[in-house]
């Protein structure tokens, strides 16, 4: 691979994993505008972990995770207090505040930033990327993936059917939080380094972005989303800033075009569509039994 | 035929630093223009790959992996910012490729690579200056306030670290530092702050957007004294966003346009060439794009001592050898004579100490480089 | 969720209203009396900064409030108004120079921001056409926002460069009382937002574009069965947000006397926080979260240094939305109906 | 009857800022029966259904199922008792295709994490999936299992609501209007089907307004009114009951047989 | 005719839910439209009002060819539809529902109408400054035929008005579509209530798989034997 697509897919993996990590809170209904604040907390993690010198390398991912699962796990309780527009401010205000704290804490280097000794090869990010698809494909198709789905279309209802909605919450928040904190982690691995300005609110936009122009309904959607936002702008490289303009426009035409993201279920299932085992009959007048 | 030799320009045309950085650009084809237009290296034309990274350290990783790996080139200018440089400096190092940033200059960026070196004036030592220039032209100064800017780390470094030190070093009294952001478009709590303490000058770190407000705050709430600052909004086209306000306003910069023949004919061609390319507002060289000038003629001298080939099949080894000319190099260019580079690869750089009055640059005193002792 | 009942609603009651003005005056008093003039001019400075918050906060509310809409384009509505004028009085565009050329160009920066916002309207609308209501409705045009503010601002930057730019005006725009310093257009700001909330707030409740308003935003389809024409009533709405965002970045510019290609940004995020604070959807809600906001980041950078502003305002903010989510001012929100 | 009642609400009282919307209602509902809840339009049914599935909390009274209290389980864990309710406002999930919406209804009769986390959209042989096709197929909703329900019709619908509902396999079954929106041949079909439904054992609690549809199932029939109780008896009686004609059935039932829908 | 649709043709999708159905309704008839589940009427209506886009043929009202109108300027033109299921605002209250359903008259009379609207129905009048979302389901579909009443168009399209009502109200609402079709306006009916609304309409329509199945006087209709066999069950007639 050349240096500059090894460049690119790197990013793109990166971009894959954040996005998976924002989109499963999407499905199920909360939108999360401070994702960069969870990777932040991962990236910082794992760069900490990694000054304090960890052996082997990579342990530091798994508890990288943890520390920013478990950021999610916490956050969830007073965030889900709220709905809608409220939630999508809570979680932006956090991704503010944790950016804040790092920015003013001497300990993670402030303003300065931080070096991360081990470095993780590209192999580890694609390693990091597959995984995250092929959990959230797993999740998806679970009950538990119907279930937030449930959630993000009623509630209620989903309540009086039996789904503990506040733990499903929880849960995807938790592993919403977790995977945000691997995407951070692989970040510093691999770019041995973090500053508290790059973790801004512009990427936690960008990264739902990602999600929603891709598509909440299924899995595929994040995967759809990443790919254009990552490779998009490549292609517009030549553009200087005219690229950011075609690309804004980009996304005005696609959600003229396809509002609920690039893919839909309907979309999924033209697809995959098995022949209709039962074909739809309709009563004829004269012929009362054809059902 | 002979090969070209390809370097590469890891550059900043978009995003948040596309202001600062967009004319490095200009400087450095300048530069390659007139190496080519006189036989190039060696023999060799010189050819440039750039890569706009859009102020995203990510993309400025990938570039030089894509320099290194993709286009064969010998050395890397760039990249621009020292957040980017922070990423991309591992991967040169892996690479084995040079890498000379223009603007990068947070302090201990090289740290231990090996490849890294930085064409860029320490903050602290620009700053150390000014302060001995005043005291050379008996300015007085017995007490000052620090502002400065703190999410940007050479600001934050030279407001929070440098400047402190080096005031209370020279005997003027400072109260604590205080703190803005990029995004404080407001800063008369600042201000107000400060103005309570009553000092004789206030010092500044910051970039120019961000001092050409607190320069006008400080008018408005009635500062008369001076605001000494250093290089990091030294630059000569913020004249016009300061106004009148920035009269008798302090700072060093690392270029002085009018010092020598050399120095003029580059100023000219500079904003002729940034005329013709619509960048308007780019009249007068800053000391980066002055860097960016000189790093160009920097590595030409070590491609020359390296004696490289372009031949492709030697690409690794000519990129240590390039790597081995800089160790103990002495450079002329149009931002000093004899520079020379210490223990951690970065440059010694001459300061100019500049004033601001009626709108215009006037040189105020200067300050020779600072010899190599341990380079 | 809909929040349009929100809309115009006044503050619960006079007692509250004046719980509220005593509390903040006491701690005015309070704070002036242990701090002196520093202080007073804090809190005068902090209010002033509200006064340009709030503006933008109310256009904010009044988007999100009606259509269910976080218009993300409204930072860049604000960030054109001035970049226009500048460049309109710059580039010699307005075909004379000196005199009323800066408020000639201003006035004309606001005529862009006004159609801007329409052009925006003529493509986030399409969100109206979905059919289903979903927790992530809102998500259609929150995105094709985005891309609008990407497209402007980046533009912006192409035509007109992406430095900061003075924008002087030629007369001193403070006003100087018992030696503080008080910017006018900001007052001037406060007075121009507290009545275009009253007028606002009796368009929305007591009249039948308030209700048509309404009706869209909880859903089109019925609008458009009761004879509304929804492509005719939701630009209104619109051409406000646009006059807004343009009054607001005017008096911005006149009292900074300098605009950039990011300025919108960091308005319109506090201002965000300001409609937070109030209650999503409240107008008098925006109002006073704007100069809650103002006053608070005064205050804390002069008690805590300016890097804890953004953390004490979000803090603030995330506080407020957990233990109070409606905000401060919030009338209670609709849910998805009955059972 | 009362001994072998299964759901038993007793003096429950519900009020919304000060108006009183089901006030002292007292009444059983036999096990393995089939019950009608009627009542004039804003009578305060659903509300009652509202109450006893948990969505709200009541005021004051008793619910008990099979003798043990639920009043104070929480919605989610109604469910897991064996009672599973419909919606008279149709609220299927939108974005969820047919069979999907039915596997949500099997969701309360997981046990444990291990089928939490088995992958269910995967396989379509998968016996959940089977058990849904089934259960669709035999309450006569025909219609590609795999289409999203926002397209499908309004009878369609209100039957794969049903559907649903039954999917938890329940002890007691409450369901709000599900004939509304059929046309007198559907609705005979419902009946039939919720007859066979509940020939094991299962006990049905339905709101309807379509007294053919009440005559013809159920046998025993609560009427409110203004939050009252105004009949408790067998569905026979009920026409001939002057408070319930006067608020519910207007002049016609005197007339007209049947009442309400033709049939 | 005051109506008069040819060759309708609606898709969603890949489904053909009305296919090039033809009919008139006269300025004072009342036409029944009745078909079983998924029979298109929901489909049909929605495009004669204009919410549906249709993919062929035209619509005809009073003289002129509405196909390509929206659907406020056909409610302007005198066509109302109440849609199947209860569509009130929830965020407003009865009264502002109500309010909304004057939206585009601008007459005197309107307070009046308004209170017509609360004699006819107590249930709204006892509510009218409570949020719409509180009211019951049968009480929202009286908001939403009231609400369409007081636009006083010349041809009403109702979508199932009778669901979620009670026996007696249901005989009520039958009463006044009669009453407001003596008043002078025409009604295009879509129900499930077979019978009553046979007996209140001139003529019927049957709808099946999106076409016309049977026609005619209603009279002629109720005492048809297939369509008693298709609808009715057998035995139930
Ligand atoms: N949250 C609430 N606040 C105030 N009043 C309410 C609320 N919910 C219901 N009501 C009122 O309570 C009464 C009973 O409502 P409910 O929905 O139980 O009636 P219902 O018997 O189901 O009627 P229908 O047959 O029309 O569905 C109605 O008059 C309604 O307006
Ligand atoms: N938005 C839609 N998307 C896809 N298919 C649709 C949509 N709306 C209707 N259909 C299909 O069109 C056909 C006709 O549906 P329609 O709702 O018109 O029936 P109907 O006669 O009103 O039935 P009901 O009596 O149950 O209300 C059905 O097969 C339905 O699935
Ligand atoms: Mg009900
Ligand atoms: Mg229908």
């Amino acid at each position: 691979m050349s240096g500059y697509a090894s460049g690119i897919v790197a990013i793109l993996c990166i971009n894959l994993i954040f996005a998976y990590a924002v989109f499963i809170t999407a499905a199920a209904g909360q939108l999360n505008l401070g994702a960069a604040g969870f990777q932040a907390v991962g990236a910082y993690a794992a760069a900490s972990f990694s000054n304090l010198g960890w052996t082997p390398g990579w342990a530091t991912i798994p508890a990288a995770m943890a520390v920013s699962g478990l950021t999610g796990f916490l956050l969830a309780f007073p965030v889900l207090r709220t709905k809608g527009v409220y939630m999508v401010l809570a979680t932006f205000a956090f991704g503010e505040v944790v950016s804040g704290i790092l920015l003013q804490t001497s300990l993670f280097g402030g303003a300065m930033g931080m070096v991360v000794p081990d470095y993780l090869p590209l192999s580890s990010l694609v390693a990091g990327a597959v995984f995250a698809t092929l959990l959230v494909f797993f999740l998806m198709a679970t009950r538990f993936g119907l279930a937030l789905r449930a959630i993000h279309d009623d509630d209620l209802v989903a309540t009086v059917m039996g789904v503990n909605v506040r733990a499903m919450q929880v849960a995807v928040f938790t592993i919403g939080g977790a995977l945000a904190g691997l995407s951070g982690a692989l970040y510093a691995h691999h770019f041995s380094f973090v500053e508290a300005q790059y973790f801004n609110s512009t990427l936690s936009i960008f990264v739902l972005l990602f999600v929603l122009i891709g598509g909440t309904q299924t899995a595929w959607g994040p995967l759809a989303g990443s790919l254009f936002f990552t490779l998009v702008p490549e292609t517009l490289r030549i553009g200087g800033s005219w690229r950011f303009v075609i690309f804004g426009a980009a996304i005005v035409l696609m959600m003229v075009v396809r509002p609920e993201g690039m893919i839909t279920r309907t979309l999924v299932a033209r697809f995959r569509r098995r022949p209709a085992a039962v074909k739809p009959v309709a009563i004829t007048v004269g012929e009362p039994h054809v059902r | 035929r002979a090969q070209d030799i390809t370097i590469g320009l890891n550059m900043v045309k978009s995003g948040a630093l596309k202001n600062l950085g967009e004319a490095t650009e200009t400087s450095v084809d300048i530069a390659v223009d007139e190496i080519n237009a006189k036989g190039g290296i060696n023999g060799h034309k010189l050819k440039v790959i750039k890569y706009d990274t859009g102020s995203d350290p990510k993309q400025a990783a990938t570039a030089t992996q894509k320099f290194a790996q993709d286009d064969g080139a010998l050395a890397v200018i760039g990249p621009f910012s020292s957040g980017e440089a922070a990423v991309a400096f591992p991967v040169g190092e892996r690479l084995g490729i040079v890498q000379i940033p223009n603007a990068a200059s947070a302090p201990n960026l090289t740290g231990n690579y090996t490849y890294a070196w930085r064409l860029t004036a320490d903050e602290g030592t620009q700053f150390t200056r000014l302060l001995n220039t005043l005291k050379k032209k008996n300015i007085p100064i017995n007490t000052a306030e620090i502002m400065y800017l703190s999410d940007e780390r050479v600001a934050n470094i030279s407001g929070t670290q440098f400047y402190p030190g080096i005031l209370k070093a020279a005997g003027v009294k400072i109260g604590e530092p205080v703190a803005f952001q990029m995004k404080s478009f407001d800063v008369s709590p600042q201000v107000s702050q400060v103005l309570e303490r009553k000092p004789d000058v206030v010092a500044l770190a910051a970039t120019p957007d961000s001092a050409g407000k607190v320069i006008k705050e400080l008018r408005r709430q009635g500062f008369t004294g001076r605001v000494i600052g250093s290089q990091i909004f030294a630059d000569p086209n913020a004249l016009e966003l300061f106004g009148r306000d920035a009269d008798g306003l302090l700072i060093v910069a690392g270029f002085w346009a009018d010092r020598t023949d050399q120095t003029r004919a580059f100023a000219k061609k500079y904003e002729e060439e940034n005329a013709k390319r619509g960048l308007t507002s780019k009249k007068s060289p800053h000391h980066t794009d002055a860097w960016a000038y000189d790093i160009v003629y920097l590595l030409k001298q070590a491609m020359e001592k390296a004696k490289v080939t372009a031949d492709p099949s030697k690409v690794a080894a000519e990129r240590t050898a390039i790597r081995d000319a800089l160790k103990g190099i002495r450079f002329t260019g149009v931002s000093g004579d004899n520079i020379c580079f210490n223990a951690a690869r970065d440059a010694r750089l001459p300061g100019f100490i500049i004033e601001i009055k009626d709108l215009k640059w006037n040189l105020f005193d200067q300050h020779p480089a600072d010899a190599c002792t341990d380079g | 969720m809909t929040n349009a009942t929100a809309i115009g609603a006044p503050m619960k009651s006079i007692t509250t209203k004046a719980l509220v003005v005593v509390v903040i005056a006491a701690v005015f008093a309070l704070a002036i009396a242990l701090g002196g003039r520093v202080i007073a001019q804090q809190i005068v400075s902090g209010l002033m900064l509200g006064a340009i918050y709030l503006t933008v906060a109310v256009a904010f509310t009044l988007t999100i409030g009606v259509l269910n809409f976080l218009n993300f384009t409204i930072p860049s509505l604000f960030m054109l108004t001035g970049m226009i004028a500048w460049g309109l009085r710059e580039k010699g565009l307005l075909g004379f120079a000196g005199g009323w050329a800066w408020l000639v160009a201003l006035i004309a920066g606001v005529v862009v921001a006004t159609a801007a916002s329409l052009v925006v309207e003529r493509f986030t609308f399409r969100y109206l056409k979905t059919r289903h209501g979903d927790a992530t409705e809102h998500a259609i045009p929150l995105v094709s926002s985005l891309g609008f503010l990407l497209i402007f601002e980046h533009l912006v930057i192409l035509t007109l460069g992406s430095e900061s730019q003075r924008f002087s005006v030629p007369f001193k725009a403070d006003i100087h009382l018992f030696g503080l310093v008080i910017g006018a257009p900001q007052l001037v700001s406060l007075g121009c937002a507290l009545l275009v909330v009253a007028a606002l707030t009796f368009v929305l409740k007591h009249t039948r574009m308030g209700r048509a308003l309404r009706t869209i935003a909880e859903n089109p389809e019925i609008a458009s069965l009761l004879g509304v024409e929804v492509t005719r009533v939701v630009p209104v709405l619109f051409l406000l947000t646009g006059l807004l965002c343009g009054l607001a970045a005017a008096l911005f510019t006149v009292n900074y006397g300098d605009v950039s290609p990011f300025m919108g940004d960091h308005v319109g995020s506090k201002a965000i926080a300001a409609m937070v604070l109030g209650g999503i959807g409240s107008i008098w809600g925006a109002i006073l979260g704007g100069l809650v906001v103002g006053l608070t980041e005064t205050l804390s950078i002069h008690f805590f240094g300016g890097d804890s502003v953004e953390m004490i305002i979000w803090g603030l903010l995330l506080i407020v939305i957990i233990v109070r989510p409606r905000g401060l001012f919030g009338a209670v929100a609709v849910g998805k109906g009955k059972l | 009857m009362s001994a072998d009642a299964m759901l038993k609400v007793e003096a429950v009282n519900k009020s919304f800022g000060g108006v009183k919307v089901v006030q002292d209602v007292s009444f059983s509902v036999a096990r393995g029966g089939r019950t009608a809840l009627i009542g004039p339009n804003g009578a305060g049914k659903t509300t009652m259904f509202n109450l006893i599935s948990g969505v709200i909390g009541m005021d004051s009274g008793a619910i008990t199922l099979d003798e043990a209290r639920i009043d104070h389980l929480p919605a989610r864990k109604r469910i897991g008792v064996g009672l599973s309710r419909s919606f008279q406002n149709i609220r299927l999930m939108p974005h969820l295709s047919v069979v999907e919406n039915i596997l949500l209804g099997q969701h309360s009769r997981i046990g444990g994490l291990g089928e939490l986390f088995a992958p269910i959209g995967w396989i379509s042989s998968a016996p959940a999936r089977a058990e849904a096709m089934r259960r669709l197929s035999e309450a006569g909703v025909d219609v590609d299992p795999d289409a999203p329900v926002a397209g499908l019709p309004y009878g369609t619908r209100k039957r794969i609501e049903v559907v649903r509902a039954l999917m938890s396999q329940p002890r007691l079954l409450i369901l709000d209007e599900p004939a509304a929106g059929l046309n007198p041949r559907e609705t005979a079909d419902l009946s039939t089907f919720l007859k066979s439904a509940t020939a094991d054992g299962l006990t049905l609690l339905v709101v309807e307004h379509d007294m053919a549809f009440v005559h013809g199932l159920c046998d025993h029939t609560v009427v409110l009114n203004f939050g009252r109780l105004i009949y408790d008896g067998p569905t026979a009686g009920v026409r001939d009951d002057a408070a319930v004609r006067e608020a519910y059935l207007g002049a016609r039932a005197a007339t007209v047989g049947g009442a309400g829908r033709a049939a | 005719m005051l109506l008069e649709v040819e060759n309708l043709d609606v898709r969603h999708g890949r489904t053909h839910a009305v296919k090039a159905l033809s009919f008139g309704v006269g300025a004072d008839e009342i036409v029944t439209v009745l078909g079983s589940n998924g029979a298109g009427k929901t489909s049909l209506l929605r495009a004669l009002q204009g919410l549906t886009p249709t993919s062929g043929g035209r619509v005809v009202f009073a003289g002129e060819d509405i196909t390509k109108l929206s659907p406020p300027q056909r409610l302007r033109r005198g066509l109302a539809l109440v849609p199947e299921g209860r569509q009130i605002a929830i965020s407003l209250t009865v009264h502002e529902n109500l309010l909304m359903g004057v939206y585009c008259r601008d007459d005197g009379d309107i307070a009046r109408d308004i209170k017509r609207i609360y004699d006819r129905f107590p249930n709204l009048g006892a509510r009218r400054d409570m949020s719409a979302s509180v009211l019951s389901g049968g009480e929202q579909q009286m908001l939403a035929i009231g609400r369409a009443l007081l636009a006083r168009p010349r041809l009403m399209m109702l979508d199932e008005p009778s669901l979620g009502l009670s026996p007696l109200l249901v005989e009520r609402l039958f009463d006044l579509i009669v009453e407001i079709h003596r008043d002078g306006l025409a009604i295009l009916l879509v129900e499930q209530n077979t019978q009553m609304a046979l007996e209140i309409a001139g003529r019927g329509i049957v709808m099946e798989l999106g076409r016309a199945a049977l026609e005619g006087a209603a009279a002629d209709l109720r005492d048809d034997e297939r369509l008693a066999a298709a609808y009715l069950g057998d035995g139930h007639s």
